[in-house]
């Protein structure tokens, strides 16, 4: 009871300078020891929360499905996956699909379609499609995110897979969300991407179906995929609405369209994790903060 | 409580099945892949005994 | 009950154990015989473009 001041006035500090992690850590570290796990919870900590570095994988693993909810069953389960993974790669390399200098991103892409039942013939592989190369561009941030190759490998596999099958659907109506939080927020900068004829043509496979992987540094992208994984495609949306306001003033001065697109597919790298924080705000604002039942 | 010990076992079968799955698959294309490989051989070899 | 069902999980849990293994095993000579059959087309594909 008597250090509860204390430790508020601990936290507000950190909140200040920048540490406001602690408090949500530890409800975090509270959620992780249910018995089985709440995923229902855990959703709504990483909607709510960035997670804590330390625990994010791991947190993915079990949003993503790739470790079931009873923490007992994670030696079993990830065993399993382990040996998954080492028979795919056996049997690749022995068809010669891959060989000892494929780069890691291509073998997972060879992995994924084996299992997805599309390998082509070794014979007849011809150079990534575009839908290969969404892959790649996200096996590539994974990869930056990821030590391990096998949770890498898991984490890519479930997390493309989970993006098409829950958001499939909603992908090709972002475009016209993005648009109608743009009118919001700054109608002026939407006129000049319509009149301009920008608007048609800004870059919306890296943003919604490539999730931002390639155009954001990894340390700000990890804290969009939280809630991507988490549940929300609407968050992409948002993102890609504070980088076309936070660069409001450069893309005014832009006339021509291919000078936008080009712009903002590379965009500075030096200012995203604040985009990424004000996107966040700017999501809970629209769409509310999701109530956390911890 | 008998819920829950049926949804841990049933996790743990999916991942196991999951990667039965995926050792079929590979059985799979090994097939193809020698099949192709040995009608190819055989097409080579009168070629070859024919020089 | 609940060791009923619990035996019943486990024994599921090494069918499906049992099935890998042998989907393995299988494929585990298909790839020796890919591994041989590739070595022999190798083998025989500069021979004929020597002569």
């Amino acid at each position: 009871m008597a250090d509860d001041p204390q430790r508020n006035f601990r936290s507000a500090y950190y909140e200040k300078v920048g540490f406001r992690g602690v408090e949500e850590k530890k409800s975090l570290e509270i959620l992780l020891k249910d018995h089985p796990l709440d995923l229902e919870k855990l959703s709504t900590f990483s909607q709510r929360f960035p997670l804590p570095s330390m625990y994010r994988i791991h947190v993915w693993k079990v949003l993503l499905g790739i470790l079931p909810p009873h923490s007992d069953s994670h030696t079993l389960v990830g065993g399993y996956r382990k040996e998954q993974y080492q028979d795919i790669l056996e049997g690749l390399e022995v068809m010669r699909y891959i060989n000892s200098s494929t780069p890691s991103t291509h073998v997972y892409l060879r992995m994924f379609q084996l299992e997805s039942q599309v390998l082509p013939r070794c014979s007849e592989t011809s150079p990534p499609d575009e839908e290969n190369e969404d892959f790649l561009s996200i096996s590539r941030a994974m990869e930056e995110i990821v030590d391990d190759p096998i949770d890498c490998y898991w984490l890519i596999k479930c997390f493309v897979n989970q993006f098409h099958m829950k958001f499939g659907d909603s992908v090709p109506h972002l475009p016209k969300s993005l648009e109608h939080y743009l009118s919001q927020e700054e109608p002026r900068l939407l006129n000049h991407l319509k009149n301009s004829g920008a608007l048609a043509q800004l870059p919306y496979s890296l943003w919604f179906r490539r999730c931002f992987a390639g155009c954001l540094p990894e340390s700000s992208l990890q804290r969009v995929w939280d809630k991507v994984i988490s549940g929300s495609c609407k968050i992409l949306v948002f993102v890609a609405l504070e980088i076309l306001l936070s660069y409001k003033i450069m893309l005014m001065g832009i006339n021509r369209p291919e000078g936008v697109v080009k712009f903002l597919c590379n965009i500075p790298q030096e200012n995203t994790d604040a985009i990424v924080t004000k996107a966040i705000d700017l999501w809970h604002k629209y769409c509310g903060t999701p109530m956390h039942a911890v | 409580f008998l819920e829950d010990v049926k949804c841990q076992a049933k996790a743990e079968l999916e991942a196991s099945d999951n990667r039965h799955q995926a050792q079929k698959e590979i059985t799979q294309l090994l097939q193809t892949e020698l099949l192709q490989l040995y009608s190819r051989v055989e097409m080579e070899a009168p070629a070859s005994t024919a020089t």
